[in-house]
């Protein structure tokens, strides 16, 4: 069991033939991952690696091969555009790993997404995986496992220590995701939360926050109202000075709200295990799930 | 992207707010000849990216030329909050019957711009929004119909009785929409908004804050980056293609990512150290990558020891150890060195490393607690 | 009974202070209409003909007087404007009166009043008068007398040549709807007759057309899939050129669509009696109401 | 408002849309400096507000500047359908290698614009339209958002298969839509959308439609109005606020509201008449529009009996009757008048028109059977 992606997701990358869709589509397919279309405008019926035939638009892969889900590796500047594209086609979910869209694109994108009934995960993130059944993004498939913690964050290479950490330690995940460190994203902690309590496979949830923003904090409330399962959480950034962009858009301590203190604070507050280190997740996952 | 205020000024002027005339000035006669122009009383003001520029005497009041030549001549080369000033702004001195604040912000939490307007504002207008938040109005605008006349007035009404005044304040309120919105903005905001006795609307002061994703399509607003005013390290590091920002401490860090360095600075902290810098080298790094970030933190005489945090995923960590060698063989790095690769090509990366001399470490833990013993022993 | 306005009915008039606004203002008054509010920016705290409050906007007069209605009479320039201000202010049902607005404004105007879950009649109409209890708009109340037949038209004064004709014969009217002579208007002939068919006070509609688009041909497609209640229909614009705007910006035949016949023959073979001249309205109506 | 299609093209082109170059000229002369400026084959084409101009002899190939000013010659003063040529259109002769169709529509039963696309182009788009329709492909865009990218490079890969062309189709739709929102269209339309031999894409053709309600706020389309291509009493109809459109018939008609005045038409003809016009005097009359509807129907040799049918409600039948007794001593009707009244102010209307010695009728079936039968007598 998982969420959001599982043995029935169908995927189109869109930007096949660029640099670094390439590359991942490829990681993808020698994952499992059905990748069944490409696009990119003006390479329409040319075939990728020899089995996945490249259109000219999502529209006209959807029509021939029953896509379903999409993967955005194309430039900032085309970024919405492609967004928009996937959602116009009638693409359910729609993983944008693109670093970079401008936020005011962003806020223009949400709704009609919404309108559409499609989900987005990102921009600006590592995508997703439920391991040993599909991965749409860039999270390294080596280093996880099946099993039955989920897994929700804000960051890239952090989740990857986390999740290597679980897997060295013969903990496996029922989905990771990688929800993007922008501003504005499509799918946010609560969203994710919301889909681990009713995924039968998944008995317990790790979520990685960072500084900035109030997400952790309507998450840590949405985790005490709502959720059976027990949750582990990180902060990163107790370190960053304020007002600054540590990396991501989104992580920017902005007067005295979005420190990580004051996540922190609001996770305990919760019933959320608070990890000090990265490395402490084993241990709180044993401790909460017995 | 902050800009100065004399660029904020711009951009506003440009969509036709009505803001006093006024001139920037890089030396004591430039902002003579500015004041003697404008005539009368003006106000000297320092550029610079810090808040309370009135309380550490960058803000002055001249009476004629002659004075705003000698304050600028104080103002100018002044360090606030560490950031010396190299350009000061001069406007007329306005009378003021009454100050209001409008602002336009973009907000996570509603995903759309924000605007926040009182008829409290200032310069306590943070204590305002602290302690007294609902005398500011705010109005999420929908982003794909913009600011609805209707709401431009709605707002402008918070702020004014007279019809006249609340029309002024609603044409200004909806040109703010189109600064935030051509520019790309993540803050627009005119703190005070006055009117002077004779009943004008006036924006006396602007500050505007770029989204950085903007800057690649936009690269008038790129240009207005103004280098001199900020750390030189981090802008050797933007030109490197590095996120970099220079802290106080003594461990250097290298990590890829952005979450993955500021979790590796927290645990330097952890451990009882204190990271010199957050530095996130991207995904598709480089082995040049590596050597200007090495060259970069090297540069601070503070480091006493330096930390690769490295976990391969696209980033390649033979990359990253072929890097750290061409460094060490091009200049002297002079602290110690605590490597700590896995994940893609980890093995070639341990190869390489190990053919130059060096060790490669596994665990972040581990790495993260060696390095801040070292920078211990060195300090 | 009746369809969209009722006792219940608390108005709001926006530019109460205007030429045209004031004047209907006062015949709505007389009629009977709960005028609860008026507004003109900049005359907020006036009075209005000693007894309705003015505010400087439609915010404030729902918030003040608990309008639940509404009905514009300003200009061109302003009206898409004013209707934005009904929809964002709660208001449920929103008439607007001024002719010539721009279509394109329409066009962007639609989506946001529907997202607001608003209902809006016209622009460019009479409005509409439930007789006896409530009137909106300009449509004479003297010719009108309550009853159970249910109007709906995109002209005026044709409506009330024949609401005349009816109130004349002892006929009475359950509502009378003016939808508009425009191309894009906010409430169709269907979303009437669906209403219509729906309120136990109407026992037959009456249905005046014109020439363009295709509205008409719908109607007479929903009437004969689901209206139980007997139809009688007319269609103006018989004798009128193609390629010319009679008037109405929605009266334009284009090539061989949108002509009366078309219409009217759709309407016949929905079982709609077709009137030949507005006087047979009376003995159409007496035919199928038996 | 129907544009000439050198206006058409000014607009297109003033977005950036690839048209070849040309000039319009309103003499034989002008046709031949413009040949000669473009050099080569050039065609000359009418510019009236009527199809079919090429079967009528309005559009022409010339080889070169001396038979541009020959065909100009006849072209120009020719009547097409009833309408006379002022102006030709003179432009290059483009070697056609295929033809496409692109427009948009201010669609009622979407509520939105809707474009029209089809790589059968040409002459013959109607008549795809109408057998093959499945050849033309609709898309509804959505009026906040505009048209997407996407969107265009779909319609653009309908109609082309090379990307270089796919793409230059593509941003010239998109700039259609500019087109379109930035001047209140209700249709803008390419045909044909031509590729050269070389593989350009060119619009060769333009044809837009403005919105009558938008000419208030943009006086500058509101002038491209040519008066010299429309019907003379139509002009001076609309100068005098009325909504006039001339027939072939003998039956005037004088009526408040669009919907009544058609209807008072169908039923001058329902009883065997012929109307000759349709006149809306609008809602808020007053007695000066009466007089100039009078002057301008009795202008109209055909017309031989005149019909009056007011409902009065915003109207005042008052105004109506007084303006009616001002025109008949202003000047001499010469055709009898139908006179029906009814609504507010009816008895003072019934009152004017008595004490000038008129009669005036309650009921409008009776009124147009009258009307009917004066105008048999006249005939």
């Amino acid at each position: 069991m998982s969420i959001f992606v599982n043995a029935g997701t169908r995927l189109v990358v869109q930007g096949i033939t660029g640099r670094d869709g390439s590359f991942h589509a490829r990681q993808m397919m020698a994952y499992g991952t059905q990748v069944v279309a490409g696009v990119t405008p003006g390479k329409g019926g040319q075939t990728f690696e020899g089995r996945v035939p490249v259109f000219n638009t999502v529209a006209d892969a959807v029509r021939e091969t029953g896509a379903n889900t999409s993967v955005i590796y194309v430039p900032p500047a085309g970024a919405a555009g492609a967004i928009y594209e996937a959602a116009d086609a009638g693409i359910d979910l729609i993983v944008c790993i693109t670093e970079g869209v401008p936020v005011l694109d962003m806020t223009r994108v949400m709704p009609y997404v919404r309108s559409r009934g499609a989900r987005l995960i990102g921009p600006n993130c590592p995508g997703l995986i439920t391991p040993g059944v599909s991965k749409v993004g860039i999270i390294p498939g080596n280093i996880c496992a099946p099993g039955r913690v989920g897994l929700v964050s804000r960051s890239g290479t952090l989740t990857y220590e986390v999740v290597n950490q679980l897997t060295k330690n013969g903990i496996g995940q029922s989905t990771c995701v990688g929800i993007g460190g922008d501003p504005i994203i499509g799918t946010n902690f609560i969203d994710c939360l919301r889909a681990f309590e009713a995924d039968a496979g998944t008995d317990a949830v790790v979520m990685m926050g960072e500084i900035g923003g109030t997400d952790e904090q309507n998450a840590a409330a949405f985790v005490k109202a709502h959720l059976t399962k027990p949750v582990v959480g990180f902060i990163a950034g107790q370190t960053a000075p304020k007002g600054r962009r540590m990396g991501h858009a989104g992580a920017i301590i902005s007067g005295s709200s979005g420190t990580a203190e004051e996540k922190m604070q609001a996770f305990a507050a919760a019933g959320i295990s608070v990890m000090k280190r990265p490395v402490d997740v084993v241990a709180l996952l044993r401790d909460r799930l017995g | 992207m902050n800009l100065h205020e004399y660029q904020a000024r711009d951009l506003l002027r440009a969509q036709g707010i009505a803001m006093p005339d006024g001139g920037v000035a890089s030396t004591p006669e430039e902002a003579e000849a500015i004041a003697r122009r404008l005539g009368g009383t003006v106000v000297v003001k320092a550029q610079v990216h810090a808040g309370g520029r009135g309380k550490a005497g960058g803000v002055k009041l001249a009476k004629n030329a002659a004075e705003a030549k000698e304050h600028a001549g104080r103002i100018l080369g002044m360090q606030i909050k560490g950031l010396s000033v190299a350009k000061v702004l001069v406007v007329p001195a306005a009378e003021i019957a009454s100050e209001s604040y409008v602002g336009l912000i973009m907000d996570r939490e509603t995903q759309r711009p924000v605007y926040m307007v009182s008829a409290a504002g200032g310069v306590d207008i943070e204590e305002v929004a602290a302690r007294t938040p609902e005398k500011i109005t705010r109005l999420p605008v929908d982003p794909v119909y913009g600011l609805l006349p209707h709401q431009a007035l709605g707002l402008a009404f918070t702020l004014y009785q007279d019809i006249a005044q609340v029309r002024a304040a609603a044409r200004l309120i909806q040109e703010l929409w189109q600064v935030f919105t051509a520019n790309g903005a993540s803050l627009a905001e005119i703190n005070p908004l006055v009117t002077t006795p004779d009943g004008q609307v006036l924006a006396l002061d602007a500050k505007v804050v770029i989204d950085d994703n903007e800057l690649d399509r936009r690269p008038d607003l790129a240009a207005l980056r103004d280098e001199s005013a900020e750390e030189p390290s981090e802008v050797a590091a933007r030109q490197a293609n590095l996120t970099f920002i220079k802290l106080d401490g003594n461990v250097g860090c290298v990590v890829n990512g952005a979450g993955l360095a500021m979790a590796t600075m927290d645990l330097v902290k952890y451990y009882g150290g204190e990271p010199a810098n957050f530095l996130d080298i991207g995904g598709s790094s480089n082995p040049e990558k590596v050597v200007n970030a090495l060259r970069i933190i090297t540069r601070d005489p503070n480091v006493k020891a330096i930390l690769f945090n490295i976990f391969g995923g696209i980033t390649r960590t033979d990359d990253v150890a072929n890097g750290i060698v061409t460094a060490t063989r091009q200049f002297d790095v002079g602290v110690p060195l605590v490597i700590r690769l896995t994940g893609t090509n980890e093995q070639e990366a341990v190869r390489i490393l190990k053919d130059a001399g060096m060790t490669a470490l596994n665990d972040m833990d581990e790495a993260v607690q060696k390095v801040v013993a070292l920078s211990r022993e060195a300090a």
